[in-house]
C-alpha cells in the first residue's frame, strides 16, 4: 500500500481496530465498514456510545450510513477533492496542529526550484511529465539539494519553497463550492463534517479515518489513500491513540500476502524484486539501500532471505545465492500476464483461492483467457465459476466458447478449510494470529502447504536427476521442512524460518525449543543439522550470511524461548499484548513517537501512549523507536543509519524520520494528490484540462473498451460493493444455505427518481449495460441511493453487489462481466468502484440474442480507443504494453 | 475456561437454570447493524434448515418473517423520519424537510409472561422453563397446530414437508441446551455490536429504561420500549427498544393471551349444550 | 420531529404510492419503493393463519353430528323411541367416536404422536379438553352402543337384560352430556385464538356449532326415515336459531377486524352456509318439504364449518384485521 | 404392580395431579429435555481465526472424535470479544455443507464431463506440466542481462490463505522455478 507506505514508512494500517474505541471522532470513506468488517464496527460503535462523531462519505446510504452521526453522498472516484477540500479548509482557516506538523511532518522542507505543480499550468501535470513515455521522470520532485536525509528546513513554514506552501497553493482551489460541483456535497454538509474533524484534533483529541477498496479500487488509489494521509499528519493523528489510519482488508490475510507476497514485484518483508540489469547482488544493494533510517539495514533482511531460501548453498561466494533469484524485465501483474494469457502465451496456470471469473474485472476476457491456457490448477473448497467455466459459464451457454473445442486441461484439488490445518493468518491490523489444526481434511482435501511441499519434492528430485544448469536455483532450494501424518510440512517449522536463525548448525533433536532456542532439533529431513538458535527480532540480522530470516517484519513472532507468540492466547490490555504477534516487533499502534511530545512528555493525559522516563521509551504499548535514544537526541552530520534520526522524529523508515506530507520520492503519479476524474465519467475534470490520471496503465483492447468522457450512451455512474451476507467471489458463502438465503438474487440498487425516469417497478429486472458486457438484476429501489446535483445537473447513480456467478446455490450475474481492466500506476489495480453504465428495462436476452442485444446498446465493433486520453498501443509505458490484437 | 471474565454479559458462563433465575434478551435497533449474523448463529447451533431462497425486494429483507425454520428475524425500515439527529447528506442537512433513516430491529419468540401458544398445547410439549422461558419439546409435539392460531405474536409455526422434522411446531428455544449448560442463546453471543443483551430479566428492563431515557434525551423523539405489561400477556421476556409504532415493526399495539376469551366462549358453550338438552327433551316430551 | 400534518401528508402519499407505484413531489417519492406499509411491516401478517386443512372443518362437522345424535339417543330413550334411540347410538359412534378421531389424527403433523394428547389434562387448553371430552364421549358411546343392542336383540334373559338396559340408559346418558360439549367445544377451540375474526365471534361460535349439531343430527335421522314430531321440532328450532345468527353475524360487525366475515370467498361460503342451515332450511321445513330442509341443514352446517375455517386462514394473514382488533 | 406403577408414574399426567400443577411447567418436561446439555460440553477445543474478511475475529471450534461440532467466537479475542458476522458464525456450515468437494478431478482437453483421479497421480501429472511448460520457456539471457525467468506459468491467488502458505508457494515458485507471473487479491 505505496499511499501509506510512502507517507508514513509502512504498508500497513497504522493502528487497531480496538483502539478506534478511543477515536473521538471517525471518518469512513471508501468503506462500508458495518457491512463489509461488521466485528470491526464493533469499535466503531462502542466509540459513538462515548461520545464520538461518527462520519460516512459514501456514494450509497448503507448500513454504515445508517448507524452514522452524519451521512454525505459522494459521486464516485470524488474523494481526492472532498478531502483536498478538507484540506484546505484545516489550513485556510489554521485549524491544523501546528506542534505536531511543524516538528513530525515534512511540511517544514525546502523544495527544489524545479518542482513544479499543477497549479503553475493549470493543466493537471506535476514537472517531470514525458508525454511520450506517459510517465514522470527526473527528479524534480525531490528536497532543495537533492539529499532526503537532511532536507533543509524552515519550521516557520513561510518560505514559498516549503512544502506546506507549496500544499496550501496545491489545494488552493478546492473550495466548498467546488466540493459541491464535483462531488455533490452540499456546502453546509461540508462544513459540518470539517467542523466535527478540526474539532477532533490537538493534544487532548484525536480522529480516525477507516477506507476499505473504495478508495483503492480506483485510477488513482494511492493518491486518495495519500490525501487522507495529508489529512491526518495535519491533524496530527498518526501514532497516536484513537488516531490513525485503518486500512480494512477484505481476505483473511490479505494483509500477510503483502508482507509474506505472493505478488511478482516484492519478496518478503518489502524487499524489491530485483530487476533486469540488477547484475551482481552489489549492485542490486547499491540500488535499494538508503543512507538513512532503518532502510539502511537493506543488505540485513535481503541477505538474511536469501539464506532462507537457499541455506547452505547461499554463499559469500555465489552473492548468497542472489543470482538463483529470477529478474523482473516489466510489469507481471496479473492484468499484465492475463492478456498474456488471451494472446495464447501462456502456459499453465495456479488458481489458489481466488476466482477471476467472477472477483476480478472484466470476467468475459477473464473466461475467455482461462480458456486459452494448456492447463489450469484450482484448488478450492468447491467447483467454483473458474473451475467449471468450460461448462456452465455464460459464453458457453450464448455458444460464444465451445466445451468441446476448448483445450484447457484441468486439475481440481479439493482443498482444506481452515480448521483443517495450522498456520497463520495477518489480519487487518498487521496482527500475526496462529490457528490451531481441529480436525483432519475430508477425502481427497489438503491444504496448500500439502501441495506446495509435495510438489516441491517432486521437482527437486527432478532437479537432482538433471544437471541442466537452469534447474540449479531448484536444486540450491532449501527443503528442509519435517512432515505430519498426512504429508503437511510442520507450519510452525516454516514459521520458525520466516522468524530466523542463526545459520550456524546446532543439532539438538529435540523435537522443539530445548532451552538453547533451536527449534525442530535443528535438523533436516534427512536429519543432518541444518540451523541453529532463533534470533529474536530483525534488530539481530546480519548481511554476513550468519543469519536466515524468510520475512524480516516477521521476525520476533517465534524467538529463541520457542514460544510461538501467534498463538498467544491472553490478553493483557485493550491493545491486546499478549495476544497474537503484530509486526513490526508486537508494535499494536506505530510511529507511536508521535503520541509524545517533541521532548517526550505525552501530548496529553487523556491521549498518552508512550513517554520518555528520562532514560527510555516506556508506557502502554512497544515503542516505535530507538529505546535510549533522548528525545533531544540530535545526530552528527555524516552519521548513518537509525543514528541519523533525530530524537523528535516519529517515522523512523523514512530517510528523515518525517511523516511525509510530501512524497518527494517513490510514487509514480505525483507528490501530491490531485482530483482527476475517473477513466469514465459522465464529466470532464472541472479542475483541470486533464480529465485522467497522466501516468495511468489503461489496457487498450476490443473486450476491453472506455466510454469518453459525457458519452450519452453511458449516463448512468456504476459502482460495486459488498453485502454483508456474501464473501467476495462468493465461493465460500454463495454455497451456504444459511447465507445464500439471505441475499438469494443478484439486484442493481437505484433511486425513486431513476426508477421513475426507466418506468421500472422494484422488484423489476432491469439490464445494466457498459462496453465491456451486460448483465442482469432485480431493481431494488430506495431513498438509500439518491440522484446527485452537481452543477445543476441531476446525475443518477446505481450499485451493484458484484458477489454473484453461475455456480452455487443461488446464483446471477457477476457485476465484474461490466468492468474495465485498468492499471493505477502505482500498484496496477483496476477501477472497480466508478465507472459509467446504461440502464435498459426487461430481461437479458440469452443464448446468441445476447450478443445482438449487446451490440445495440455497446456497440462491439469499430474503433478501440475511444477515450481521448487513452493511448494507442505503441506509446505504452510500463503496463498495457499489449494491445487489441488478439483473437477472443 | 473460555468466556471466563469477559465484560459482556453476553460472553459470560452461567447458572441462571440452576438457580431458577429469570432471564431476557433486550433488542436495541438504535445499535444494530443489520447484518443477521443472529439468524445465521441461531440456525447454525440449532441446526434450523434455510426457509426458501426467494428475493423479496423489501429492501435488504429477504426473510421475511418469523417462523418454523426462522427463529431470529432482522426487519430492515425504511422511513421518511429522522433518526435522532443524524444528518443524511441532502441540500437540507436530512432535518425536517426531507428527512429518511434505515431502522434494523432483530425480532424473535417473546417468550410471554402468559404465553397462548403454552396455554393452547394439548399435549405438554410446550413447558415454561427454569429461567421463565417458553420451550416446545420436539420429541412431545404432535403438530395440532393450536399453538399456531394462539400466539398472539404470531411466531411459532408448524414446519410443512419436506423440511426435516416436519410436522411438528417450531420457534425460538431461547437455547434452553446451551443455558442448561451455562452458556449464552447463540444470538446474543454472536453479536457484534450487543444490539441483542442476554441477562437476568430484572436487570434488562432497568437497562433498557435508561436506553431509552437516554436516547429522548440525544432527539430520539419516537423511541420507546415495547413490552406490553399492560395487557392480559403482562409483559414479555424478550423485549424491544423501538423507534416508532409498534405497527411498523408488525408487532401487535395490544397484544392479549387467547386464555381471556375462555370465559365467554364456555358460558356460551354450556348454554347452548344446556338449551339443546332442553329443547331435544321437550321435543320428544311433546310428541309422546 | 414530524409534525401530525407532515406526518398525514406522508401517510398519504404513502397510501398512493402503495397503489400506484408513483408519486411526484420531493422528499417523498417512493416510485414503487420497498416502504413499509402502514399499518404493517411490508404488509406481512401479524399473527400466523391455521394451518389446518379439509380434515379439521369435517371434524367439526361429524363431532358436531356425533355428540347431538347421542343426546337424542337418550331423549329416544328416555321416552321408548326404541329404534330411534338404536339408529341415533348408532350414528353417534360412527360419526362421533369412530370417524372425528380419525380425522383429527389425519390433521396432526405428527399422526404416530396422537396418544400425546391425553398426556397431561389442561383445563385453559381447549384443545387438551377437546381431547378429552372426545376420548370419554367414546368410552361411554360404544359401551353404550354394545349395551343397548344386546338389549334390543334380547340375547341375554331377565335380570341380565334388566341390567343391560340400566348400563345402556347410563352409557348413553354419560355419552349425551359429553355429546352435547363435543358439538359446542369446538366453537371454543376457534373462539379463544388471536385469529381476530374468530375470537370476536367467540360467544357466536359454540352457539352455532352446537345447534348446528343438533339439526344435522336430526336431519341425518329424518333422512334415515325417522320421520317424527320430535325431530322436526328440534329442525325448526336449530333453523331458527341459525336464523337469528345470521342477523346476528350482518348486524355485529367489527369494520377491518372481521372483514373476512364479510368479505372475500370465505366471506361467501359463511353466508351461503347460514342461508342454507338458516332461512331455507325454516321455509322448507314450513312447506313441509321434510326431507329437503333436512338436506339444506346438513349442507348448510357444512359449508359454514368449511367458511369459518376459510375465515381463519384469511382474517390470520391479514394485519389490519389485527390492529383493528385491537385499536 | 411395581413396574406397573413406575409407568405410571411417567405419565406426566399422574405427576401433574400429584404435584398439583397445572401442566405448563417442568412436571410435562420429556426425560430427553430434562437430560438436555449444550452438544460442546464434552467436545474437544481448538483456538482458530475467522477465514472470511480481514478484521480477524477469534473463533473456538469445538471437535469430537475427529468431527467438528460447532465453531464460535472466542471471547477472550480483544479484536472480537466473541463476537462473530453472519459469514463467521456460518463457518461450521462452510466446512461440512453438501455442496463441499472432497474428490480430486481431472477435466483432460476438450473433455465434457470430470473424471476422478488418484491425488498421487494428480501431483505426478501437474509436476511434470510444469517441468515440461518451465523448460520450454525459460529464459536465461534477455540482450545481454541475466533474467532466469519463465513468463509462461503463473500463480493467482494468497489473500485466503495462510502466511506460512504464501511463503512456501514464493519461495518455490519464484525462488526455485523462477517464475515471475505471481499474484494475488492484494495490490501494493
Amino acid at each position: 500500500m505505496p499511499g501509506l507506505g510512502t507517507s508514513f514508512g509502512r504498508g500497513g494500517a497504522t493502528t487497531a481496530q480496538q483502539d478506534l474505541a478511543n477515536a473521538d471522532c471517525i471518518l469512513i470513506e471508501g468503506s462500508s465498514m458495518a457491512e463489509a468488517h461488521p466485528v470491526g464496527f464493533r469499535w466503531v460503535m462502542k466509540a459513538k456510545e462515548r461520545g464520538a462523531t461518527i462520519i460516512h462519505v459514501d456514494p450509497r446510504f448503507s448500513r454504515t450510513s445508517a448507524l452514522a452521526d452524519i451521512w454525505a453522498p459522494i459521486r464516485a472516484g470524488t474523494d481526492i477533492v472532498f478531502l483536498g477540500g478538507l484540506i484546505r479548509h484545516l489550513i485556510e482557516h489554521n485549524l491544523y496542529f501546528h506542534e505536531y506538523v511543524v516538528h513530525y511532518t515534512n511540511a517544514s522542507c525546502i523544495l527544489s526550484d524545479e518542482y513544479g505543480d499543477p497549479e503553475d499550468s493549470g493543466d493537471g501535470y506535476f514537472s517531470g511529465w514525458n508525454a511520450e513515455k506517459r510517465a514522470y521522470e527526473g527528479d524534480s520532485w525531490v528536497y532543495k539539494g537533492g539529499d532526503l536525509s537532511r532536507p533543509e528546513r524552515d519550521l516557520t513554514l513561510q518560505d514559498p519553497q516549503c512544502v506546506f506552501q507549496k500544499l496550501k497553493r496545491h489545494f488552493s482551489r478546492y473550495t466548498p463550492e467546488m466540493v459541491e460541483k464535483i462531488c455533490g456535497i452540499p456546502p453546509d454538509l461540508f462544513h459540518k463534517i470539517a467542523h466535527c474533524l478540526a474539532a477532533a484534533s490537538g493534544p487532548e483529541r484525536t480522529a480516525a479515518v477507516c477506507y476499505a477498496v473504495g478508495w483503492t479500487q480506483h485510477s488513482k488509489g494511492v493518491q486518495i489513500i495519500r490525501t487522507a494521509a495529508i489529512l491526518q499528519l495535519l491533524l496530527g493523528n498518526i501514532g497516536r491513540p484513537g488516531g490513525g489510519i485503518l486500512a480494512l482488508r477484505g481476505h483473511a490475510s490479505i494483509q500477510g500476502s503483502t508482507d509474506i507476497p505472493t505478488l511478482y514485484d516484492i519478496l518478503p518483508g518489502y524487499l524489491t524484486m530485483p530487476r533486469k540489469g540488477d547484475e551482481t547482488l552489489q549492485k542490486y544493494l547499491d540500488n535499494y539501500t538508503k543512507k538513512t533510517g532503518l532502510w539502511s539495514n537493506y543488505p540485513k533482511y535481503l541477505v538474511s532471505t536469501l539464506k532462507a531460501y537457499y541455506g547452505k548453498s547461499a554463499t559469500l561466494e555465489n552473492d548468497f545465492g542472489y543470482g538463483f533469484l529470477p529478474k523482473l524485465t516489466g510489469n507481471h501483474s496479473f492484468f499484465e500476464f492475463l492478456y498474456d494469457m488471451l494472446d495464447g502465451k501462456m502456459e499453465g496456470m495456479f488458481l489458489m483461492g481466488q476466482n477471476p471469473v467472477v472477483g476480478a474485472p472484466n470476467g468475459r476476457l477473464q473466461r475467455k483467457a482461462l480458456s486459452k491456457l494448456k492447463w489450469l490448477v484450482v484448488r478450492e473448497l468447491v467447483e467454483i465459476e473458474s473451475a467449471n467455466f468450460w461448462r456452465e459459464s455464460p459464453e458457453v451457454e450464448r455458444g460464444e466458447l465451445k466445451t468441446e473445442d476448448i483445450e484447457t486441461e484441468i486439475f481440481f484439488f479439493p482443498a482444506a478449510g481452515h480448521a483443517e490445518k495450522e498456520g497463520a493468518f495477518t489480519n487487518t491490523q498487521r496482527l500475526l494470529q496462529w490457528r490451531e489444526k481441529a480436525v483432519d481434511p475430508p477425502g481427497d482435501c489438503r491444504s496448500e502447504a500439502w501441495f506446495i511441499h509435495q510438489l516441491a519434492l517432486r521437482l527437486i528430485a527432478k532437479a537432482k536427476a538433471s544437471d541442466d544448469p537452469l534447474d540449479e536455483p531448484l536444486r540450491a532450494l532449501d527443503w528442509w521442512y519435517p512432515e505430519d501424518h498426512l504429508g503437511d510440512p510442520k507450519m510452525e517449522a516454516v514459521l520458525a524460518e520466516i522468524n530466523g536463525w542463526y545459520t550456524n548448525p546446532v543439532a539438538t533433536g529435540a523435537d522443539r525449543g530445548a532451552g538453547d532456542g533451536v527449534l525442530f532439533g535443528g535438523i533436516d529431513r534427512q536429519g543432518n543439522p541444518h540451523h541453529g538458535p532463533q534470533v529474536n527480532g530483525f534488530a539481530e540480522l546480519k548481511a554476513d550470511g550468519s543469519t536466515a530470516s524468510g520475512a524480516w517484519i516477521y521476525s520476533g513472532v517465534f524467538g529463541r524461548d520457542g514460544v510461538n507468540r501467534a498463538n498467544a492466547r491472553k490478553s493483557r490490555d485493550y491493545l491486546g499484548h499478549g495476544w497474537g504477534f503484530s509486526w513490526p516487533s508486537d508494535r499494536r499502534i506505530i510511529y507511536n513517537r508521535a503520541s509524545a511530545r517533541p521532548d517526550g512528555r505525552p501530548w496529553s493525559e487523556r491521549k498518552k501512549l508512550i513517554w520518555w522516563d528520562s532514560e527510555k521509551w516506556t508506557g502502554l504499548d512497544v515503542a516505535g523507536f530507538v529505546q535510549g535514544k533522548a528525545p533531544d537526541y540530535e545526530p552528527e552530520v555524516g552519521a548513518e543509519g537509525l543514528d541519523a534520526i533525530p530524537g523528535d522524529a516519529p517515522f523512523i523508515l523514512h530517510e528523515d524520520g518525517l511523516g511525509w506530507i510530501y512524497v518527494p520520492k517513490g510514487l509514480k503519479d505525483g507528490p501530491f494528490p490531485t482530483h482527476y476524474e475517473p477513466l469514465e465519467s459522465p464529466v470532464s475534470n472541472e479542475l483541470y484540462s486533464r480529465d485522467t490520471n497522466p501516468p495511468e496503465l489503461w489496457f487498450p483492447r476490443s473486450k476491453n473498451r472506455f466510454a469518453p468522457p459525457g458519452d450519452s450512451r453511458f449516463p448512468f455512474v456504476l459502482t460495486t460493493y459488498r453485502l454483508t451476507e456474501h464473501h467476495t467471489a462468493g465461493g465460500m458463502s454463495r454455497f451456504l444455505s444459511h447465507l445464500a438465503e439471505l441475499q438469494p438474487e443478484m439486484f442493481a440498487e437505484i433511486s425513486p427518481e431513476l426508477a421513475r425516469e426507466l418506468k421500472t417497478r422494484n422488484g423489476d429486472y432491469v439490464c445494466i449495460v457498459t462496453l465491456r458486457g451486460a448483465i442482469e438484476a432485480r431493481a431494488l429501489v430506495s431513498r438509500r441511493t439518491r440522484p446527485l446535483h452537481l452543477n445543476g445537473r441531476t446525475l443518477h447513480q446505481v450499485a451493484l453487489p458484484y458477489h454473484y456467478g453461475t455456480a452455487g446455490l443461488v446464483r446471477g450475474s457477476a457485476a465484474n462481466d461490466l468492468l474495465s481492466i485498468s492499471g493505477e500506476p502505482n500498484v496496477t489495480i483496476m477501477e472497480a468502484k466508478a465507472c459509467t453504465c446504461n440502464i435498459v428495462p426487461g430481461r437479458l436476452p440469452r443464448g446468441r440474442a445476447f450478443a445482438e442485444f449487446l451490440n445495440k446498446y455497446a456497440p462491439q465493433t469499430g474503433p478501440v480507443v475511444l477515450h481521448p486520453e487513452e493511448p494507442q498501443r505503441d506509446v505504452m509505458a510500463g503496463g498495457g504494453g499489449h494491445a487489441m490484437e488478439g483473437k477472443e | 475456561m473460555i468466556g471466563e471474565g469477559t465484560h459482556s454479559t453476553n460472553q459470560r458462563r452461567h447458572n441462571y437454570v440452576q438457580e431458577n433465575v429469570e432471564v431476557g434478551f433486550f433488542t436495541d435497533p438504535t445499535v444494530c447493524i443489520g447484518c443477521k449474523a443472529c439468524e445465521v448463529a441461531c440456525k447454525e447451533w440449532n441446526e434450523v434448515p434455510d426457509d426458501g431462497f426467494t428475493w423479496s425486494g423489501n429492501s435488504y429483507d429477504n426473510t421475511g418473517h418469523l417462523g418454523a425454520s426462522t427463529w431470529r428475524h432482522v426487519m430492515f425500515l425504511e422511513q421518511d423520519r429522522q433518526k435522532g439527529s443524524q444528518l443524511v447528506g441532502s441540500h437540507s442537512l436530512g432535518n425536517g424537510e426531507d428527512p429518511f433513516r434505515w431502522v434494523f430491529l432483530s425480532d424473535v419468540c417473546k417468550h410471554c409472561e402468559e404465553a397462548g401458544c403454552l396455554e393452547a398445547c394439548p399435549t405438554g410439549s410446550i413447558v415454561r422453563t427454569e429461567v421463565g422461558s417458553v420451550l416446545v419439546q420436539n420429541d412431545v409435539c404432535n403438530g395440532c397446530g393450536y399453538c399456531v392460531v394462539s400466539c398472539p405474536f404470531g411466531v411459532i409455526d408448524r414446519r410443512p414437508e419436506p423440511l426435516p422434522n416436519a410436522g411438528g411446531a417450531f420457534k425460538c428455544t431461547f437455547c434452553y441446551d446451551r443455558q442448561k449448560s451455562g452458556l449464552v442463546p447463540a444470538c446474543a453471543k454472536v453479536c457484534p455490536t450487543e444490539s441483542i443483551v442476554f441477562g437476568r430479566l430484572d436487570d434488562l428492563r432497568a437497562r433498557a429504561t435508561k436506553r431509552v431515557e437516554d436516547l429522548r434525551q440525544h432527539d430520539y423523539n419516537d423511541a420507546q420500549l415495547y413490552d406490553p405489561t399492560g395487557t392480559s400477556v403482562r409483559g414479555i421476556h424478550a423485549f424491544f427498544l423501538i423507534l416508532g409504532e409498534p405497527e411498523t415493526y408488525g408487532l401487535p399495539p395490544k397484544p392479549e393471551v387467547p386464555t381471556i376469551y375462555l370465559k365467554s366462549a364456555w358460558t356460551a358453550a354450556f348454554a347452548t349444550a344446556i338449551a339443546s338438552l332442553i329443547v331435544t327433551l321437550l321435543a320428544f316430551a311433546f310428541s309422546s | 420531529m414530524n409534525t401530525p400534518a407532515s406526518e398525514k401528508r406522508l401517510e398519504q402519499l404513502r397510501e398512493k404510492a402503495w397503489q400506484e407505484g408513483v408519486v411526484p413531489g420531493r422528499g417523498v417519492d417512493v416510485v414503487g419503493g420497498p416502504i413499509p406499509r402502514k399499518p404493517g411491516y411490508y404488509g406481512e401478517p401479524v399473527v400466523k393463519p391455521p394451518v389446518w386443512t379439509w380434515e379439521i372443518p369435517l371434524y367439526f362437522f361429524f363431532g358436531g353430528i356425533g355428540g347431538m345424535s347421542a343426546l337424542i339417543a337418550f331423549a329416544a330413550v328416555l321416552f321408548h323411541h326404541v329404534d330411534l334411540a338404536r339408529a341415533a347410538v348408532w350414528l353417534a359412534v360412527i360419526t362421533g367416536a369412530i370417524l372425528s378421531p380419525i380425522l383429527l389424527i389425519l390433521d396432526l403433523g405428527r399422526p404416530h404422536l396422537f396418544l400425546n394428547m391425553l398426556r397431561v389434562f389442561k383445563h385453559r387448553s381447549a384443545m387438551s379438553m377437546g381431547a378429552w371430552i372426545l376420548t370419554a364421549f367414546g368410552t361411554c358411546a360404544v359401551p353404550g352402543l354394545i349395551a343397548i343392542e344386546l338389549h334390543a336383540r334380547q340375547i341375554f334373559p331377565g335380570t341380565l337384560d334388566q341390567l343391560l338396559s340400566f348400563a345402556a340408559g347410563i352409557f348413553i346418558f354419560g355419552s349425551a352430556i359429553f355429546g352435547t360439549l363435543l358439538a359446542t367445544y369446538t366453537g371454543v377451540l376457534i373462539g379463544a385464538t388471536a385469529i381476530p375474526a374468530w375470537f370476536l365471534h367467540r360467544t357466536l361460535l359454540p352457539i352455532h356449532f352446537g345447534t348446528a349439531g343438533l339439526g344435522s343430527a336430526a336431519a341425518v335421522l329424518e333422512l334415515l326415515g325417522h320421520r317424527i314430531f320430535a325431530l322436526n321440532f328440534i329442525g325448526f328450532y336449530a333453523a331458527a336459531v341459525e336464523t337469528v345468527l345470521l342477523i346476528w353475524l350482518s348486524v355485529a360487525k367489527h369494520g377491518a377486524a372481521d372483514r373476512a366475515i364479510h368479505e372475500h370467498g370465505s366471506g361467501w361460503l359463511i353466508r351461503s352456509g347460514e342461508v342454507l342451515n338458516g332461512p331455507l332450511a325454516l321455509i322448507l321445513r314450513f312447506l313441509g318439504f321434510i326431507p329437503w330442509a333436512a338436506i339444506s341443514f346438513l349442507v348448510g352446517a357444512l359449508v359454514s364449518r368449511i367458511g369459518w375455517i376459510a375465515v381463519g386462514k384469511v382474517s390470520g394473514a391479514d394485519p389490519e384485521a389485527v390492529f383493528a382488533a385491537q385499536r | 404392580m411395581e413396574n406397573m406403577f413406575a409407568l405410571l408414574s411417567k405419565w406426566p399426567l399422574v405427576r401433574q395431579i400429584r404435584e398439583r400443577k397445572d401442566g405448563t411447567g417442568i412436571e410435562s418436561m420429556s426425560a430427553k429435555t430434562r437430560a438436555m446439555h449444550a452438544r460442546i460440553d464434552d467436545a474437544k477445543v481448538a483456538r482458530s481465526i475467522c477465514p472470511y474478511c480481514g478484521v480477524g475475529c477469534g473463533q473456538v471450534i469445538y471437535h469430537k472424535e475427529g468431527k467438528l461440532i460447532s465453531i464460535e467466537g472466542d471471547p477472550e479475542s480483544p479484536i472480537s470479544q466473541g463476537n462473530l458476522c453472519p459469514k463467521g458464525a456460518a463457518s461450521y456450515q462452510l466446512l461440512t455443507h453438501s455442496r463441499r468437494e472432497t474428490k480430486m478431478k481431472y477435466r483432460a482437453p476438450r473433455a465434457k464431463e470430470w473424471t476422478e483421479m488418484s491425488l498421487e497421480r494428480a501431483m505426478d501429472m501437474v509436476a511434470e506440466r510444469i517441468w515440461e511448460s518451465r523448460k520450454r520457456t525459460f529464459v536465461h539471457k534477455k540482450d545481454g542481462a541475466t533474467i532466469n525467468h519463465t513468463t509462461a506459468i503463473c500463480h493467482l491467488g494468497g489473500a485466503t490463505l495462510d502466511n506460512e502458505e504464501n511463503y512456501l508457494i514464493k519461495k518455490l515458485f519464484t525462488g526455485g522455478l523462477g517464475m515471475v507471473c505471481v499474484s494475488n487479491q492484494a495490490r501494493i
